[in-house]
């Protein structure tokens, strides 16, 4: 056995907790077999899981690095790898190798100045670990504004932890919609998009997207007719990855590649780019 | 090389149409008639439904002979599966003939649920074949060896 | 060729066609392109010479679905991989203008360098109506070569000169048949079976799996190969050990059997030069003998032989009598 | 300066593959490429163009990364068996990953051309560069370079269209250099690792002086000055061109004919693409790397769908990698080393420097307009 340890090579995990977020996403909490955290990571960061057999991907942890003691994957259920791991019970051994890619600047950037999340279904996934930093260290950041929507209510992801622990940490607002009218959901029912622009909010802060291309698309309409400007709009990319370190080719838009100069991208860095996303 | 005893234990895959030759090989079961137990059948629906990559997968993995069983030609279930793999596996054997795979590692045998000793002979008469040819080295892929 | 470029422009002028498929001229002097001609301006660049080996009926998959008529021209043997088309409902007939060209036989680059023939600079008498002989201008001096020397591997099997579909033919071609189309396959079948194994394995070990064979291949007009499947367990692009290419090369054969009308591109683009036309022309051989001559895509109402029976088919043991006889 | 007669190159061989493994062009079925030096290879020295480029050495089409073996523990298990727990939890399976391990012996290419030697440049600057690729850095730290001079280059050729001396493999970063002259090889250390390997074969050579070469490196350059992309103009190209180039009409057109086949990639000295897969084998799961081409459908297919949908993109992000966005990457070095392989190989004979030319006319045309 050899001693040297390559970036490729990963590390094995254990599958401590699933929880069932929606119909087709779960959340898996993943431990180094001897307990502990498998690596350190910030915020937007993301890791390369793999069913040894089936196939590895990127996803993004989802945990904030504030979690000591284990990490979080929040995965949607389409495609083979995303189905196997669906399978999957607590007790059952993966591999995890990350973290990869830079992160959101919550050290620099961010700190100080108010934040606008604004996420879609599985895309709340990347900003909960920024939320969740944010909220750990609540005396850095000024005001939290988190726009979060999904097709229904079945699918809003880590409702439990948004209802209960976020709506009651001081300064931070929640707003929740859905797409369509559904029976017992006493909330606003809509577009993400036309939420946003009939909430208004006020450009004094910075907006961090992420979620489908689609809705990606109009929000960021939206932010501007609300006068926000380019370089204060964040989102976190993804394309399909195979080596997680900028060789393998494949993830590149233009000249960059997402996996090591992204996955988090500023609106303006965006703009200069190809539009092969 | 598998042995046992050491003899050598040729690994035979079998493909076993549902209506007729899995019910010859069910006969063959249920009437005690023995055969030996290198032979692992994998039922098919007909034996139409066998894909050429089926017979080279299981060449690949390790496989030292491969059978396909299905209805007598005329009796198939499906009318006509079984002449559509006759014309098939034809082509296919000569093919495997012709890159240098030894003749006798692939056979069709037409089965019918009535003949469970015939199923018997067949695959006693198969084994013995493939034994005598030893093991499988020219299709087999390295990682799965032992 | 002028005249041959008249009658493109004519027709794109008259409105018959709205684009043309022919071939562009390379940068150097054996090496156009096939190409997609839209205007007459366009067509100055058009050639015809005897390096214009590639067929261009595939990319009529694609060209017929477009609006207008697409003009394309086709040697005699490039037709019959038309028709197959059709047969196989690919291409739009009412779509396609065929302009059936003359060919005396494709050039080989490949083969005129292994003559010790390099850096060429300029070629001469390559054209339809050229000589006999190749001129080759190169920095190390000039060579000439009997044109017949030089032919692609499938021309000395030529299939004939006349053209099984076409909406006008332009010239007179050339039957450049020297051997019969089955004699290699014969060779190969008088060996041992351990000397095919071997022959074989030294070919196939060269394939670096670059799937240029499939995708030239007017036959393999599948929108999704089988090899792309990720829901298959192929080892697509690893050639690891010499099973797979083995695997790919047995399985795309007979995937095109009984429709491959033996057109000798994958042969032509290997970039290992492996004889890869040996598989099909195998096929074709077996067919012919077990199911009677069948030339896919001589008619294109044809039936294939392999969606087909009888009654009175052989039994697949056949294989192993045969050889022990 | 050393020499060695030609008739005497197999004494050479042997005294290198005494205590190397020896790569070097052989012919197989008809076709030359980089192999082992073994009994009974036909060796081909003099070849100018292996039909695969060299990288394979450093870089191979296929290599395990490493292997995991899994265990499933039934679900009955005692549980005083110990391994069963984990993290807390009762585990269900075991899994260890074992890494390959890595090349650890000296290996020499020889015969290695100028223009390859550039291609392995072109690769260190992607697997040398942070995190570090180990499995390429240690066939690196064990590969020693034997280049070669081209004695008659062909009209594929465009070498020094990138600044590469076919005339004199001195100058490449390789470790030793050797021309072929009037009926002997030459042989010159040009660094450390040259030096050591020129002093255990020492014995086979004879003491030579410099001038020897001139004469051929002078009829070298000569031929090479007459070549005709010898002056190819890369002055589109390069570094700040991404835009200019990408959103370019000359795209829509020139793909049509490109079969999406992989030759010029598979081919190509430079292409770094690969993929990464997994193999199940009798007892556990391999995997391996093996390369990838990026005018393959499948290069970027995702679950939800493809970035790079149509062949034009994917042929276009072949070219503006080569020529805009690696020199955008690496202070303007081309991932392309003028080899002419895809001149040569490409089906449809479509080609970078039909690309480049391309591109020039087009610039030609609006200058006109």
């Amino acid at each position: 056995m050899s001693n040297v340890i390559d970036t490729l090579v990963p590390k094995v995990g254990v599958i401590t907790g699933i929880t069932d977020e929606t119909p087709d996403v779960k959340t898996f909490k993943v431990n180094a077999p001897e307990g502990g955290k498998l690596f350190e990571h910030m915020p937007g960061q993301c890791a390369m899981v793999c069913v040894p057999g089936v196939s590895e991907g990127m996803f993004s942890i989802t945990s904030s690095p504030t979690n000591k003691e284990f990490q979080e994957f929040s995965i949607k259920k389409c495609g083979s790898l995303t189905d196997t791991l669906h399978s999957l019970q607590v007790g059952d051994m993966i591999t995890v190798r990350g973290p990869y890619g830079n992160n959101f600047p919550v050290d620099t950037v961010f700190k100080g100045k108010n934040l606008l999340f604004i996420a879609g279904g599985i895309g709340l996934a990347p900003l909960r670990s920024v939320i969740n930093y944010c909220i750990d260290n609540r005396d850095d950041y000024g005001r939290i504004d988190i726009l979060y929507g999904s097709r229904s209510a079945d699918d809003l992801v880590k409702l439990k932890e948004i209802q209960e622990v976020w709506m009651n940490v001081p300064n931070v607002n929640v707003y929740l919609t859905i797409d369509r009218e559904q029976e017992g959901w006493d909330g606003h029912v809509g577009f993400v998009p036309a939420y946003l622009e009939e909430i208004g909010f006020s450009t004094d802060c910075i907006g961090i997207v992420c979620g489908p291309p689609i809705m990606i698309k109009f929000v960021l309409q939206g932010l501007k007719k609300l006068g926000f400007t380019d370089d204060q709009i964040y989102s976190t990319l993804e394309l399909r990855m195979k080596c997680a370190i900028g060789k393998c080719g494949r993830c590149n838009i233009g000249n960059k590649f997402v996996c090591k100069d992204g996955p988090v991208f500023r609106f303006d860095q965006i703009n200069e780019l190809p539009p092969e996303y | 090389m598998p042995m046992i005893n050491g003899e050598f234990r040729p690994k035979i895959v079998a493909f076993c149409c549902n209506w007729c030759s899995y019910g010859g090989a069910d006969l063959a079961g249920s009437s005690r008639l023995s055969y030996p137990a290198d032979v692992k059948i994998i039922r098919v629906p007909c034996s139409g439904r066998v894909n050429p990559m089926f017979i080279l997968r299981a060449f690949e993995r390790g496989a030292d002979g491969v059978i396909i069983c299905g209805c007598h030609p005329g009796d198939c279930h499906y009318s006509t599966g079984n002449y559509y793999a006759r014309r098939r596996m034809t082509l296919l054997f000569s093919m495997l003939e012709y890159i240098g795979i030894e003749n006798g590692r692939t056979r069709v045998e037409w089965v019918s649920a009535a003949e469970g000793v015939k199923f018997q002979a067949t695959m006693n008469e198969f084994v013995d074949k493939v034994k005598s040819l030893g093991e499988n080295v020219r299709l087999g892929d390295l990682r799965c060896k032992d | 060729m002028q005249g041959l470029i008249d009658r493109l422009k004519a027709l794109l002028a008259d409105g018959t066609v709205a684009r043309v498929i022919g071939w562009k001229k390379g940068d150097m002097s054996y090496n156009p392109t096939p190409a997609v001609f839209n205007s007459a301006e366009e067509l100055d660049e058009f050639v015809y010479d005897g390096f214009c080996g590639a067929n261009l009926s595939k990319m009529m998959i694609d060209a017929t679905k477009l609006e207008g008529k697409t003009a394309v021209l086709l040697k005699p043997c490039d037709s019959y991989s038309f028709n197959q088309l059709i047969r196989e409902h690919r291409v739009n007939r009412d779509n396609a203008y065929i302009i059936g060209i003359a060919c005396r036989g494709k050039l080989d680059i490949e083969r005129a360098k292994a003559t010790g023939i390099k850096g060429i600079t300029d070629v001469a008498g390559v054209e339809h109506d050229g000589a006999d002989t190749v001129t080759f201008k190169t920095l190390y001096g000039d060579k000439e070569v009997a044109y017949n020397e030089i032919l692609l591997g499938r021309c000395y099997m030529c299939k004939g000169k006349e053209h099984v579909i076409a909406d006008e033919v332009i010239g007179e071609s050339k039957d450049t048949a020297v051997m019969d189309r089955f004699a290699q396959v014969e060779a190969i079948e008088a060996m041992s079976s351990a000397e095919k194994f071997e022959y074989f394995k030294k070919e196939l070990s060269k394939c670096i799996r670059c799937n240029a064979c499939r995708n030239v291949c007017p036959c393999c007009s599948c929108r999704k190969c089988v090899f792309d499947s990720t829901k298959f367990d192929t080892q697509q692009k690893a050639n690891v050990d010499s099973f797979e290419e083995k695997m790919f090369h047995i399985i795309r054969a007979f995937h095109v059997a009984g429709r491959c009308t033996d057109c000798g591109e994958c042969s032509r683009v290997c970039p290992q030069g492996i004889p890869l036309h040996l598989f099909n022309k195998k096929f074709i051989k077996d067919i012919d003998t077990f199911y009677g001559e069948f030339q896919a895509g001589k008619d294109p109402e044809a039936q294939s032989p392999l969606t087909a029976f009888t009654f009175e088919d052989v039994e697949p043991k056949i294989v192993s009598e045969r050889s022990k006889g | 300066m050393l020499k060695i007669s030609i008739d005497k190159l197999s004494a050479l061989y042997d005294a290198i593959a005494a205590n190397n493994e020896l790569i070097l062009p052989v012919r197989k079925a008809g076709v030359v490429d980089y192999a082992s030096y073994e009994e009974g290879a036909d060796v081909a020295i003099d070849t100018l163009k292996t039909a695969k480029s060299p990288k394979n050495a450093f870089f191979p089409q296929f290599e395990t990364l490493y292997n995991v073996n899994k265990k499933i523990i039934p679900t009955d298990a005692s549980a005083e068996e110990g391994a069963c727990e984990g993290a807390g939890v009762a585990l269900r399976s075991t899994l260890s990953v074992e890494m390959a391990p890595l090349v650890d012996k000296d290996f020499v290419i020889f015969g290695i051309k100028p223009c390859d030697v550039k291609g392995i440049e072109v690769l260190d600057n992607v697997f040398l560069a942070e995190p570090v690729d180990n499995f390429y850095k240690a066939r690196r730290d064990h590969g020693i370079l034997v280049t070669m001079a081209c004695n008659e280059p062909e009209e594929s050729c465009f070498c020094s269209a990138f600044g590469i001396d076919a005339a004199d493999p001195s100058k490449a970063k390789a470790d030793v250099a050797v021309w072929m002259a009037d009926g002997n090889l030459y042989w010159k250390a040009i660094s450390p690792k040259g030096e050591a390997l020129t002093e255990s074969v020492k014995s086979v050579f004879e003491d030579s002086d410099e001038a020897a070469v001139e004469a051929t490196k002078a009829s070298i350059e000569g031929i090479l000055a007459k070549l005709p992309n010898a002056n190819l103009s890369l002055d589109m190209w390069g570094k700040g061109v991404l835009d200019d180039r990408f959103y370019s009409p000359v795209w829509d057109e020139i793909f049509k004919p490109c079969l999406a086949c992989g030759t010029c990639t598979f081919v190509c000295p430079t292409c770094q693409c690969y993929d990464i897969k997994d193999y199940t084998t009798k007892d556990g799961i391999q995997r391996y790397r093996c390369w990838d081409s990026c005018m393959y459908s499948d290069f970027t297919m995702m679950a939800h769908g493809n970035n790079r949908n149509s062949q034009k993109e994917r042929f276009r992000q072949r070219f503006m990698h080569k020529l805009s966005y690696y020199p955008d990457k690496n202070d303007g070095m081309f991932s392309c080393v003028g080899c002419g392989r895809c001149v040569d190989k490409c089906p449809q004979s479509l080609n970078i420097v039909k690309v480049i030319k391309a591109f020039e006319a087009s610039k030609a045309k609006e200058g006109q307009a």
